[in-house]
């Protein structure tokens, strides 16, 4: 008896589900679906620069009355799933927002993979996308495929270079001597930034001494930190993700690895990253950044922490949020839900944002960006952009105290 | 063939047709949840194909499925499509075969953990290969295979694993798989090569396995370890074709669809709490239906003949 | 000899991950999937009563104990036992449990995500360098290693030295034996669940003084303790501490000596050759 | 003797320190009916098992006419004529009664596929006397009808040489007597057969010849009447008092 009833109220659920999820929505607002991690590997990531971002974005714009229209303003809805971090459930949910909760614009998902994964959905349906988490050398290719994917992060290649050219710099002006230890986490991101970087820092005229990866998910994490250490570089730098970045920086620290220039990558911007270390944390180098004396930045920072209760962080934060105010600004240019022409207007304008002016370029790529940030007195502030002003002075590293 | 086999083929082949139309409703959720079943009914049946006579649990499905889809990610700039599933599906026969004859001697929940191990292992000597001689290949699989394509690719393997099951069924390999399941001593003194006939079959599951990887690996356009070799997807295989009963063929089907409704129905209606949710309908399927769909029809079939006859 | 000390230490902290499973699998016969799930509760724990109430986890994970303890004891009591009860056999036993466990291990993570959200934490507490023999270490490491080997060495006197703890063993070695010489077996088995997670979560809480986590992270745990516990042999609480440290060290040597890459693929390739050559663990009884 | 079929040769079988077959040699002639008997523990089921393949021996070696075969698995061994029952009845639950003895039919010496194998299992249904429906589930049949069946599925490959484990225990007396007709009646089809047996009378009207068996070693051959007259082998069922 009660494993029918258990049967039963399943089945009800989902008939109920399968035909009225997402119906029964009010027409004054405007739709917005979202697909990101919540649970599974990434979703560590997302917490932090993802979900909050949009959660201020809306609380921002249906404070001041929603996206002018117009037909007048409408407030924005959003409709959210949880991807689990499978790029399966990603497209499900993606064709999902499309076609039956009929959202009026959709924003895109968290990761490179992720965001490459749904970019023929988003075509199939002419929803722009703006790949705001993704960092792909493909952005050419990929813009020609499809024609209304944007990408605001950047790409592997200037990433690199950034770096290789702060680095050729400090051996150019004697600071430094040309000796690289590079380690990369073993997983599509690590593996790529890696394998940009050998003929990069090759032509740069540095000598990189030691080059190993290492698994996603290593415990122990000192082994890799003597080895560097061993061969006795000037400069350390860890194509990591967010759990190795604290594991090899907490490393460095107990074994005194001594290099003027310490550089990990995702997650050293995380305000976390400055939190835990402190004072240690000065003068480590990480990717991205921002220029957080600017006041857009300043005002966005502050807003963040007061309506999502958390510290935006230094890089990716910035960004999405700039990708959520290209979106609102073409929206609102546009003056209707008209994903085509709201197309069309992101290729051909040019958007205000807390990162400064956007303009995407014939690849749909943003050439305008951070690519090396660096910790400074306990604000991680960017030293080195691609076509942004108010880079920092690189300073070197001088011990963990 | 017997009347029946002639009715269950027919049955077979109207299902099929009626499955095969999905794309032309032109409505792309539903045919997203179509691949998604579509995958899952291959993965399941195959699975079972193997797991479900000899009882052992193999959890190595996302090993060969990785496997597939790093084929494709690998060759795809050099190689045709068509040229790369072939030889997924030859890489993933060989390696189950290799794994197969190290490992089915082992039983119970070693050969479970031993199969979960093996993914992960897999996974980390592709990335360290991938990592130290990959250069600039290996992550983007950029082709024009639509989702229909995949969907209709995944149709006709289903239809072949169905086909497959079927003859095996028939055939001296399924009748000694069926007499291992039930002792495996009686079987090696009837004469059965034991260790042949689970090596065949755990092929057939991981070449199934790999080819599906291959299949899906342009819908994801950009290879990730992660999605390639997620320990997630062996479970999700498990679960499924237990829950609807390995004893038939058409066991696991009854297990996928269902499951994929309702996970569907749970992350629409608590996007915050799907995973709990379906932790939930994880426990009420293992305390409910311990014996799957089948089992439940089976009860209820035979309960129904005692009240007429 | 650094590859020594630096083995042991990581291999410490594969003990924490693995005694607990240990202790749950040869007594309770359950084959525990959400035990890394338990081990990320416990860090959650210590790392809210550092963050929340400067509390050291060296006394926090002594407080959380109790409340893990209950709440395994209920998991056992209400969760399993219809499992155990309801299956014809071992290997009947083992799927279904391998199974509920797995639901119950995304429950952990769903109510984990709710509770805490789901992003990365961390706290630094003794990441201090630390002196052994001309080398340096970290002394949050060598503080989790000791504890390993103070609950590992409590752990074995207890099995060995007690009543209750032969009683437990005794259902190790043969549940149905350990029931007709007048042993609770239902009861033991729950017990030694019940502390296999408190071991675990315990093992969470000292783990967290120097890994960076987030909900999501459990199955990390979870695979290594199984390749721990299978290698050790089941039942023996020796073989899991000495597999773990034999872990530890090939994983130190393959990323010293040859390349951090191969660590993990050489841990599961020693795992797989151990099953093959030796099914019944390092210390493990034959099957008869 | 007859030509012999199966010859053991100095074979022993150790488990870590216990050996529990110690150097055993005697021939099997053909058409013979075997008896392998000696008291509990001496080794008698560990000898079957060799022979069978179930077990490999620690040295020495069996021939089957000539061609050795301790070196083989269970499955080749079966496959050369070799076929075995257990000493506690080994069904497959999950098949019905004609499956049973159909899976003896397929891969065995003789291999039978289809409507062939399913004629001879019938065939041989009849012959162990086992009236039952075909499809009828396992679990239904008394003691003395699984025992009939394990015996079909042995006899449904056609095996050379059958291996009966304490075949004819348990049974009652008029079982018994059924029994012994029927391995009597094998045996007159010219089948060679080594049986494990305790029943005496069984021993006494069946065996042409016998084996005993005392910790691992052979301490008596010869016919039925002989052995069981020797010294020895009564020492060894009574024990050395009664010497």
């Amino acid at each position: 008896m009660k494993r029918r009833l258990i049967l039963k109220l399943a089945g009800a659920a989902i008939t109920a589900s399968l035909a009225f999820g997402g119906a029964a929505q009010a027409a004054d607002t405007i739709k917005f679906g979202a697909v990101a991690p919540k649970t599974g590997p990434l979703a560590g990531g997302a917490v932090v620069t993802h979900w909050p971002n949009i959660k201020l974005w809306v609380a921002q714009v249906n404070a001041r009355g929603g996206l002018k229209l117009k037909d007048g303003q409408r407030k924005i809805e959003v409709i959210e799933y949880d991807d689990q971090t499978n790029p399966g459930e990603t497209i499900k949910a993606v064709q999902r927002l499309v076609t039956q909760d009929k959202v009026d614009f959709l924003i895109g998902p968290y990761g490179t993979g992720f965001n490459l994964a749904v970019a023929p959905v988003f075509a199939k349906y002419g929803y722009p996308l703006i790949a705001m988490t993704a960092i792909t050398d493909q952005i050419p290719d990929l813009a020609k495929k499809f024609p209304g994917m944007f990408f605001t992060l950047g790409s592997t290649t200037p990433i690199v270079q950034g770096l290789a050219d702060i680095l050729a710099k400090l051996v150019k002006d004697g600071k430094i001597g040309n000796k690289i230890a590079m380690v990369n986490v073993a997983d599509a991101f690590g593996i790529e930034l890696a394998n940009a970087a050998r003929p990069i820092f090759k032509a740069a005229g540095l000598d990189v001494v030691y080059d190993k990866s290492y698994p996603l998910g290593t415990q122990d994490l000192s082994p890799i930190v003597k080895g560097a250490k061993a061969a006795n570089p000037d400069a350390f730098v860890a194509w990591s993700y967010p759990p190795d970045t604290f594991g090899l920086t907490g490393q460095a620290m107990v074994q005194g690895l001594d290099v003027k220039v310490f550089y990990t990558a995702v997650a050293t911007s995380f305000p976390a990253y400055g939190g835990k270390f402190g004072v240690a944390a000065n003068n480590v180098m990480g990717t991205g950044g921002v220029n957080p004396d600017d006041p857009a930045i300043k005002e966005y920072m502050k807003a963040h922490k007061e309506i999502t209760g958390l510290d935006a962080d230094f890089w990716a934060s910035s960004s999405v949020y700039a990708s959520l105010q290209i979106l609102e600004q073409a929206i609102e240019g546009v003056g209707e839900v008209d994903r085509a022409k709201v197309t069309e207007y992101m290729k051909s304008n040019s958007f205000k944002t807390i990162l400064g002016d956007i303009t995407f370029d014939e690849n749909n790529n943003n050439a305008k960006y951070w690519t090396v940030g660096q910790w400074q007195d306990g604000v991680y502030q960017g030293v080195a952009a691609v076509g942004r002003d108010g880079a920092k002075e690189v300073r070197l590293k001088s011990g963990w105290k | 063939m017997t009347d029946k086999d002639w009715r269950n083929f027919g049955l077979a082949v109207v299902g099929l047709a009626i499955a095969a139309c999905l794309p032309l409703s032109g409505n792309g959720y539903y045919l997203t949840i179509g691949v998604t079943i579509a995958m899952y009914v291959v993965l399941a049946t195959s699975w079972a194909l193997f797991s479900g006579p000899t009882h052992y649990i193999s959890l190595a499905t996302a090993a060969f499925y990785g496997l597939g889809t790093y084929v494709v990610a690998l060759g795809i700039d050099d190689v045709p499509y068509i040229v790369l599933l072939v030889i997924a599906l030859v890489v993933g026969a060989v390696s189950a075969a290799l794994v197969g004859l190290a490992t089915l001697r082992l039983s119970g929940v070693y050969f479970v953990i031993f199969t979960l191990g093996l993914a992960e292992m897999v996974r980390q000597v592709v990335t360290w290969v991938q990592s130290n001689w990959g250069g600039h290949q290996g992550n983007y699989v950029l082709t024009d295979i639509t989702e229909e394509i995949i969907y209709w690719e995944l149709l006709a393997l289903a239809a072949c694993v169905y086909l497959a099951g079927w003859l095996i069924g028939r055939s001296r390999l399924g009748f000694a798989l069926k007499i291992i399941g039930n002792d495996e001593v009686v079987a090696a003194h009837s004469g059965i090569n034991t260790a042949r006939s689970k090596v065949l079959l755990f092929m057939v599951s991981g070449m199934v396995a790999s080819l599906v990887g291959a299949i899906l690996a342009p819908r994801w356009t950009y290879i990730e370890p992660s999605i390639a070799f997620s320990p997630m997807l062996s479970f999700q295989v498990v679960i499924m074709a237990l829950l609807g009963g390995v004893k038939r063929l058409w066991g696991p089907l009854v297990g996928v669809i269902p499951f994929t409704l309702l996970w569907e129905a749970v992350s629409i209606s608590f996007p915050n709490q799907t995973l709990l949710l379906m932790g939930v309908a994880f426990l009420l399927i293992v305390y409910t239906i311990p014996h799957g769909f089948v089992g439940l029809l089976e009860t209820y079939s035979a309960r129904f003949r005692e009240r007429k006859g | 000899m650094d590859i020594l000390i630096t083995g042991l230490l990581l291999g410490g902290i594969y003990a924490l991950m693995a005694m607990g499973l240990s202790l749950q699998y040869g007594v309770a016969r359950i084959m525990n999937l959400a035990n890394g799930e338990m081990l990320v509760v416990g860090a959650f724990a210590a790392f809210w009563f550092f963050t929340v109430a400067q509390l050291s986890p060296l006394i926090s994970v002594f407080l959380i104990a109790p409340v893990i303890f209950a709440l395994n004891w209920l998991i056992y009591q209400f969760m399993l036992l219809p499992l155990v009860k309801r299956a014809k056999s071992q290997g009947q036993l083992e799927v279904d449990s391998i199974l509920a466990t797995f639901g119950m291990s995304f429950i952990l993570v769903g109510l984990m995500v709710a509770v805490f959200g789901g992003d990365y934490f961390n706290y630094t507490f003794l990441a201090e360098p630390m002196e052994i023999l001309g080398n340096t270490y970290a002394a949050n490491r060598v503080v989790a290693f000791l504890m390993a080997m103070l609950i590992g060495g409590l752990l074995y006197l207890w099995l060995n030295h007690t009543r209750p703890g032969m009683a437990m063993r005794a259902v190790s070695v043969d549940t149905e034996a350990a029931g007709l010489v007048g042993i609770d077996v239902q009861r033991m088995s729950a017990l030694a669940f019940a502390l296999g997670g408190t071991v675990t979560a315990i093992g969470g809480g000292f783990i967290s003084t120097f890994q960076t986590m987030d909900a999501s992270i459990g199955i990390l745990f979870t695979m290594k303790a199984l390749i721990i516990v299978i290698m050790g042999g089941v039942g023996d609480i020796r073989g899991t501490i000495v597999a773990a440290l034999v872990l530890g060290l090939l994983e130190t040597f393959i990323a010293t000596v040859i390349d951090p890459g191969l660590t993990l693929a050489a841990a599961y390739l020693m795992f797989i050759l151990v099953l093959l050559f030796r099914p019944q663990g390092f210390f493990g009884r034959k099957p008869s | 003797m007859a030509r012999s079929i199966l010859s053991v040769q100095n074979l022993t079988k150790k488990f870590g320190g216990l050996v529990a077959v110690n150097g055993m040699t005697f021939d099997v002639g053909e058409h013979e009916v075997l008896g392998l008997i000696g008291p509990n523990g001496s080794g008698k089921t560990t000898m079957m098992n060799l022979i069978s393949g179930a077990l490999k021996p620690t040295s020495g070696s069996i021939s089957l006419q000539g061609t050795r075969i301790s070196d083989l698995p269970a499955q080749e061994i079966n496959r050369k004529g070799v076929a075995r029952t257990f000493q506690l009845v080994r069904l497959l639950p999950s098949l019905n009664v004609i499956e049973n003895v159909i899976a003896g039919a397929v891969f065995g010496h003789r291999k039978r596929w289809g409507v062939e194998a399913e004629n001879y299992a019938r065939e041989m249904l009849e012959r162990v006397g086992l009236q039952v429906a075909g499809d009828a589930p396992v679990s239904t049949l008394t003691y003395i009808d699984q025992k009939r069946l394990e015996l079909a599925r042995v006899l449904a490959s056609d095996p050379k040489i059958l291996l009966l484990d304490e075949w004819l225990a348990g049974l009652n007396p008029t079982e018994l007597e059924t029994g012994i007709s029927l391995i009597r009646d094998l045996r007159n089809d010219g089948r060679t057969i080594i049986l494990v047996e305790h029943v005496m009378d069984a021993i006494r009207s069946l065996c042409d010849r016998c084996v005993v068996m005392n910790s691992g070693t052979k301490i008596a051959e010869g016919t039925p009447a002989e052995v069981l007259a020797d010294r020895e082998v009564i020492r060894a069922y009574l024990g050395d008092d009664d010497a």
